[in-house]
């Protein structure tokens, strides 16, 4: 390993590391390919990364990289986080995408759970569901199919493209 | 576990190397006396039918031949079984490449083992994305997740007084009891006096799982003539 | 915001987001401070990264960093995660990589062997297969492809860099 090498070693080292690394096991690791001057190493690292979109931060000993701070001002901006989809949301796309139309009281049968309108709610804001007419039985309930954002999301060219259940069943159970 | 070794005239050895060889075109599989090798083929597998782990790739290759004899015995076409020969030894050797490849992939380079995803810390939550992270794969799998969930809840009856693999075994393990190697007719073991249909259907189903249970582990033998006809037991 | 703080933008951007950028999704981000060339920064990020310990991939239009793969031999990891997959996941990937788009029929074919939903689940959870739309065969089945993940696991760049044998070519390439 010569100089440079041992360089983006680190550098590669401390991008990787899920937590921030100490100077002693970063120590420990360079030692295995040779003598090499750490602390060197880490300020050219430091200056190499100034002015730049990261920065090379030591913080109780511990190196990481960050985003700029003085990004600091267009970063702010974007302060929504991609929500996850609740399960109960994700059951009710699945069942409605597999089931259209389908009424809520159904949806229930199948979860063998209550489907609360904020579930709905949520679905019907991404416009992935929509309601589709009125079921023809006593109290004539709303039925439910997926919406044209649906198939854009998951890039499907209709609905009948979704495997079905029994193609994904073993031939032998 | 046994392996299949092979003595025909034209090669002899175990089968994966004649695959191998006929891969590698150093053996014409076509020369090889394919008569002579579904009956070694075929006594190999009789003499292995308690060994239900017996290797599927062997049982794969087994049918094949045996349709490949059967073909050869009757009076056919020079050319169709050639054909069928030809057909057999590109798909031994498309089934060779892609086990070949699969290999090959898990020996390239992977995310995890030989490079790694870069871990920036943020100061920031960036993203633009309002829409919830959910992908086809998660969406299917959830569906198969309600679905087999379902099934399970319409196969476990509101009724818990059901019978159970437990009793079949107990039912059945009279007969290792008896001193007797004659075959028994598997319903005899059933109790008597089950007049809830329910009950009879899942003392039954407790029953036949109880004899393939004791199949599977070797103590006993099960015989049917026919669809339909009775099912025979024995202790092995 | 000039030239070089956009570069800094979309090298943050890229860095700290949590999946791999289209170019789309930074265009538009971009658009907000300002008209910039967008593949101009991407190549110069790129070439600024070159023969360092991190590398930009661009990868079905996506964008994302990782350790440089000339560095493998120091930074091998053996982890648990290097999943074992069973023989029959590991072939039924093989099978799909290289006869995409394939139905499940055709891939219980060439294996000479049921394929199980169990080894469907378990590639499509690690996302490295997806289904694509339906052969117009009777019956409609779902043809399955791998999915971006697949690639950016093993680190190709197409799915045609994959590994060759000359027994494959020569039947069905």
């Amino acid at each position: 390993m010569n100089e440079n090498e041992a360089k983006c070693f680190i550098e590669s080292l401390i991008f990787s590391a899920q937590d921030p690394l100490t100077k002693d096991s970063m120590k420990k690791m360079l030692k295995e390919y040779g003598e090499f001057n750490l602390d060197k190493i880490l300020n050219e690292l430091k200056s190499d990364y100034e002015n730049r979109g990261i920065e090379l931060v030591e913080l109780e000993k511990r190196f990481f990289f960050r985003t700029s701070k003085t990004l600091h001002n267009y970063l702010f901006v974007e302060t929504k986080k991609a929500r996850n989809l609740s399960n109960a949301a994700m059951e009710t796309l699945a069942i409605i995408s597999y089931h259209q139309p389908v009424t809520r009281a159904e949806i229930e049968k199948i979860r063998g759970k209550p489907v609360f309108r904020g579930t709905l709610d949520t679905l019907l804001e991404l416009k992935w569901i929509k309601p589709s007419g009125r079921r023809e039985t006593p109290g004539r309930p709303v039925t439910w199919i997926t919406d044209f954002e649906f198939l854009k999301h998951f890039g499907l060219k209709s609905i009948k493209d979704l495997p079905k259940v029994d193609e994904l069943e073993s031939v032998i159970l | 576990m046994t392996h299949l070794n092979l003595n025909i005239s034209g090669y002899e050895g175990p089968l994966d190397v004649l695959l191998d060889l006929s891969k590698k075109q150093k053996v014409d599989i076509k020369k090889i006396s394919i008569l002579e090798l579904a009956d070694q083929y075929l006594e190999f597998v009789e003499g292995n039918l308690e060994n239900l782990k017996l290797s599927a790739d062997y049982l794969v290759m087994a049918s094949l031949l045996a349709f490949l004899k059967s073909k050869l015995l009757l009076p056919e076409e020079k050319e169709e079984v050639e054909e069928i020969q030809e057909d057999l030894t590109q798909r031994i050797i498309h089934y060779n490449a892609i086990k070949k490849l699969s290999k090959k992939i898990f020996e390239l380079y992977q995310e995890g083992k030989d490079f790694h995803h870069c871990n920036v810390k943020n100061e920031f939550v960036i993203s633009n994305a309002i829409v919830p992270k959910i992908t086809l794969q998660d969406l299917i799998l959830k569906y198969s997740e309600i679905f087999k969930k379902k099934n399970s809840i319409k196969l476990l009856a509101d009724d818990d007084n059901l019978y159970k693999l437990e009793d079949g075994l107990k039912w059945l393990n009279q007969i290792l009891k008896l001193e007797d190697k004659n075959w028994l007719s598997l319903f005899n073991f059933l109790p008597d006096g089950i007049i809830n249909l329910k009950m009879r259907k899942s003392a039954i189903i407790s029953l036949l799982l109880a004899s393939l249970d004791s199949v599977n582990q070797g103590k006993i033998l099960i015989n049917q003539k026919d669809h339909f006809k009775n099912i025979m037991v024995r202790v092995k």
